[in-house]
């Protein structure tokens, strides 16, 4: 499946509230994720995509 | 009218979840014993509170041993008592509040607590609540009540037997003179 | 004067002139101008991608059920969470 | 199907007179969107404290504004222009005499200048007319007349609309006996049933109390009783701003994802049951109110956890709807599926995420609608942390989604751009998400709602994850997004209207359902009956607590006023009315 634009940036939406829900879950095992962990996780997350959209994406030849 | 097999489950499911909700709310009521707040405190005419025997001077009263009766008067942007002076009760007694307003709806709230009520002109919210350990709380008004909802706030202070004791005795003299 | 030019379409390009000759409803072939600029800025063109026609009697909605009960689970564990940790852990309570 | 015998025209070209209400009504929708979203700017930044740009007495101003704005103006105007396209649409008819829709128009937006006039009278010093009194307007809290007058007039100018569907539906009906309603003109049909019904209560609170009162006629209200009218027609209306968002999420999210809805039947009965049980359950926005005993809350809890099922049973016909669109598109597997979705479409794009958000907020007003687990977050900022899930979300991202797709149908020209269509549609998910999460953690630590300055002297708010600070950042950014989403919105739909005509602007081709109507039951289409089953839930579930309110709480009027001889001879009669009511059902049943 090719990683349109599109898909990438619905992705990126949905990583935004598991990102911050990820507290949360943390804190039920009682580890206390500061936000800077939170922002540093969805800040690699991002580059992931964005390395992915370079190798998958719309400009690539690689088809679902 | 043709329904699909998963939907039928799923209307199952919605049900049991349903039926699970209103049980734990049932059990919440019944089994643990947590009361709503209802007509029991009854109505109060708004614009002769100062002369009612109760809110024309609001305050703590032992009505028992270990429990007392706090009456509160909500008023644009202050609690009486609350705000001025803080509500003041001991450990380990059971409370009864009864809120009113004296001019617009209003909200009464112990800060971080269940304790939390409207206070309707014309109306009394009667609620009882358990305070076990000494400590101090926050009391804010929940519900708009004009420019200056923002600064309608409070405390409830939490005393010790013995200090509550000898403010109480203190609060009894000053009344009486 | 639209200004949509990314080339995202052309996914879905091919596959409905493909499929323009067989079982697609006639309209969305038809309907397209020689003149049009590409269908790109057009909104619901969801069935130029239609690439077989499901039947009402070959269609279990698995995926569906599989997301609905998912959701159950969470509704549930979170309601419970809610009520007798969140609820009822608070130290004062109205009890009369 | 609208297209059976070759290309189709455009709605505009098909309906133009109607075309042209139709715009009008979005235009008022949109303009309001655009103020309401600028003061929730002004107040995200205020009560976080992150910028104070206006005083804090005014904030009470501005959120007034961006409740009625929002609330009542963009949602009911986005209603009443999409429920005109429908009942045109679905029964391929233009209205009865357009004269008459524009009188209904004319109607709602005078009343809706003369309230806006009334709530931003406040922020201008020494003018003397204001209306502080926010979307609630619980007395004693007063407003300016013209307030309470031009709400009046916007109500009556819904009912007005409101006929001017059911003589459509009429029209139609003489031609085509014995044929079942059409979905669309059903819904429409069900919804506005409802509104009549709901209104009943604010209509008499306002016509009755609050316009003679804040005239001066008669010197006090009872403010339990005009609350408890408020609200019986306060939780309907929460349906109204649904309906539109569901009616869409049954017959055009099905098409945008390239797939057929997939029961026609199941969506008549999800409507009825809104039509029975939206109004009966006001109460529960009154759970903490003295006077009211916890017999009728527990009578409304019960209504209320009921009213869950039309929800969920839509959340499984909607995405079984996508589902079967994904796999017409090739979607495989059990999950996978979901990537063969129209994603790049930001009309279908807009709709899946609100529907996503709804089904979180689902859970939040599950909480709120629990009785004594209320108790919990009453009042706190988890409340609007819900109801900007619901209705800032499932509703007003539906109806923004949707506008990209329904406005070419009455403009004629394509959509400005689809890719900052899909931005804006995806901006406003992450930004609800920021806000709306923190919102609902700050309501658990106790941050009460509708306040300037949640900072206190006494004491300070604790939250056991992060900080409260972190919280507010949040709600500040979120916001900040939500309003750029909207400034985004505005532009494309304004340049959208701008562009140049098209014989293709837009695919407005609707498919059959998967399962049609012809299987079902023909009562369902029995609205009479349904309408009377609807009075009776209402007259059971709501006249024992209005008489109780009246005679215990200073009858009619408050202020202490002897209670009027009348009220306990009333009280009989309506105890009277009752047992008979229910006696008749009970030989009807048998």
């Amino acid at each position: 499946m090719k990683l349109t634009k599109a898909r990438a940036l619905v992705i990126i939406a949905f990583s935004v509230p598991i990102a911050i829900e990820l507290r949360t879950v943390a804190g039920f095992f009682n580890i206390d994720l500061p936000l800077i962990a939170i922002a540093v996780i969805e800040f690699l997350f991002l580059a992931l995509m964005f390395v992915l959209y370079g190798l998958y994406g719309e400009g690539s030849e690689s088809a679902s | 009218m043709e329904i699909h097999t998963y939907e039928k489950l799923w209307l199952a499911l919605a049900l049991v979840l349903i039926v699970g909700f209103i049980g734990t709310i049932t059990y919440g009521a019944a089994g643990v014993g947590i009361e709503m707040i209802d007509d029991e405190g009854g109505t109060v005419d708004p614009a002769t509170l100062d002369d009612h025997p109760k809110f024309g001077d609001p305050g703590v009263e032992k009505t028992g041993e270990n429990s007392y009766d706090v009456y509160v008067v909500a008023r644009q942007f202050v609690f009486e008592p609350g705000t001025t002076q803080p509500i003041r009760v001991p450990e380990g007694s059971t409370v009864t509040f009864y809120v009113t307003a004296a001019d617009v709806i209003h909200g009464f709230n112990v800060v971080g607590t269940n304790a939390n009520t409207m206070a309707i002109p014309g109306q009394v919210a009667k609620f009882t609540v358990e305070f076990d350990e000494a400590g101090e709380y926050g009391l804010v008004c929940n519900e708009y009540c004009g420019s200056g909802h923002h600064v309608m706030e409070g405390k409830l202070v939490v005393m010790e037997q013995s200090e509550f004791d000898s403010w109480y005795e203190q609060q009894q003299q000053e009344g009486s003179n | 004067m639209a200004v949509d030019s990314t080339a995202e379409g052309s996914a879905a390009s091919p596959v409905s002139q493909a499929s323009s000759s067989g079982d697609v409803p006639a309209d969305a072939a038809t309907q397209r101008g020689s003149s049009e600029p590409p269908v790109d800025s057009i909104v619901g063109t969801a069935d130029d991608g239609i690439v077989r026609q499901i039947g009402h009697d070959d269609f279990d909605p698995v995926g569906t059920l599989i997301l609905v009960v998912i959701y159950m689970i969470i509704l549930l564990s979170m309601w419970v969470f809610m009520y007798f940790i969140e609820f009822l852990g608070r130290g004062l309570t109205v009890v009369g | 199907m609208a297209t059976a015998s070759g290309p189709a025209r455009t709605f505009v070209d098909r309906f133009p007179s109607e075309a042209g209400v139709i715009k009008a009504n979005l235009l008022v929708s949109f303009v309001a969107l655009g103020i309401g979203a600028f003061f929730g700017l002004v107040q995200a930044l205020h009560r976080t404290d992150i910028l104070r740009v206006i005083d804090s007495a005014d904030y009470y101003t501005m959120l007034t504004g961006h409740g009625v704005l929002l609330a009542i103006v963009f949602t009911i105007f986005f209603l009443t222009g999409f429920f005109h396209w429908a009942t045109a649409r679905s029964l391929d008819r233009p209205a009865v005499s357009t004269l008459y829709s524009w009188a209904w128009f004319g109607l709602m937006t005078t009343g809706t200048v003369l309230a806006t006039i009334a709530i931003l009278g406040g922020l201008v010093p020494n003018l003397g007319i204001s209306a502080d009194v926010l979307f609630t307007f619980y007395a004693p809290l007063q407003a300016h007349p013209i307030f309470y007058i031009g709400l009046a007039m916007f109500i009556v100018g819904t009912w007005l609309a409101g006929a001017d569907w059911f003589l459509s539906y009429r029209a139609w009906r003489s031609d085509n006996k014995g044929e079942r309603i059409p979905l669309q003109m059903f819904m429409v049909l069900t919804t506005m049933i409802m509104w009549y019904l709901a209104t009943l209560g604010v209509a008499v609170s306002v016509v009755f109390f609050l316009i003679p009162w804040s005239l001066g006629l008669i010197p006090s209200v009872n403010p339990l009783l005009t609350r408890t009218l408020f609200w019986y027609f306060g939780h309907p209306i929460v349906y109204f701003w649904l309906m539109p968002a569901y009616m869409m999420w049954y017959t055009i999210l099905p098409k945008l994802s390239g797939g057929r809805l997939f029961s026609d039947p199941l969506a008549r009965v999800v409507f009825l049951l809104f039509l029975l049980l939206s109004t009966p359950v006001g109460i529960h926005h009154q759970y903490l109110d003295p006077g009211i005993a916890e017999g009728f809350k527990f009578i409304a809890m019960t209504n209320t956890m009921f009213l869950l099922l039309p929800s969920l049973l839509t959340a499984f016909t909607a995405v079984a709807s996508m589902e079967h669109g994904a796999r017409q598109r090739g979607g495989e597997g059990y999950l996978r599926w979901l990537g063969a979705l129209p994603w790049r479409d930001p009309a279908f794009t807009g709709m899946a995420l609100a529907g996503i958000l709804f089904a979180a907020g689902g859970f939040s007003g599950m909480i709120n609608a629990g009785m004594n687990i209320n108790y919990l977050i009453h009042n706190t900022l988890w409340v609007p942390g819900h109801f900007h899930l619901t209705v800032g979300t499932a509703v007003a991202l539906t109806m923004m989604a949707g506008s990209y797709w329904l406005v070419p149908q009455l403009t004629g020209t394509k959509l400005y751009s689809r890719p900052i269509g899909l931005l804006q549609v995806i901006m406003w998910f992450v930004g609800m998400v920021f806000m709306s999460n923190a919102m609902h953690r700050a309501g658990l630590a106790g941050i009460p709602r509708r306040t300037a300055e949640p900072q206190y002297q006494n004491f300070e708010f604790l939250t056991p994850i992060g900080s409260i600070f972190e919280l507010r950042v949040q709600i500040a950014l979120g916001g900040t997004l939500l309003f750029l989403s909207v400034v985004l919105f505005l532009f494309n739909i304004l340049l959208t209207s701008l562009g140049e005509e098209s014989d293709r602007p837009v695919d407005e081709y609707l498919p059959e359902p998967l399962s049609g109507p012809e299987g079902s039951p023909r009562v369902l289409d029995n609205l009479g009956l349904w309408t009377g089953i609807a009075v009776v839930l209402v007259i059971l579930a709501y006249t024992l607590p209005l008489a109780g309110i009246i005679q215990n709480g200073g009858g009619l009027f408050g202020g202490g006023l002897p209670i009027p001889a009348t009220v306990s001879a009333g009280l009989d009669f309506v105890t009277t009315l009752v047992t008979t009511t229910v006696n008749t059902l009970l030989e009807v049943a048998a």
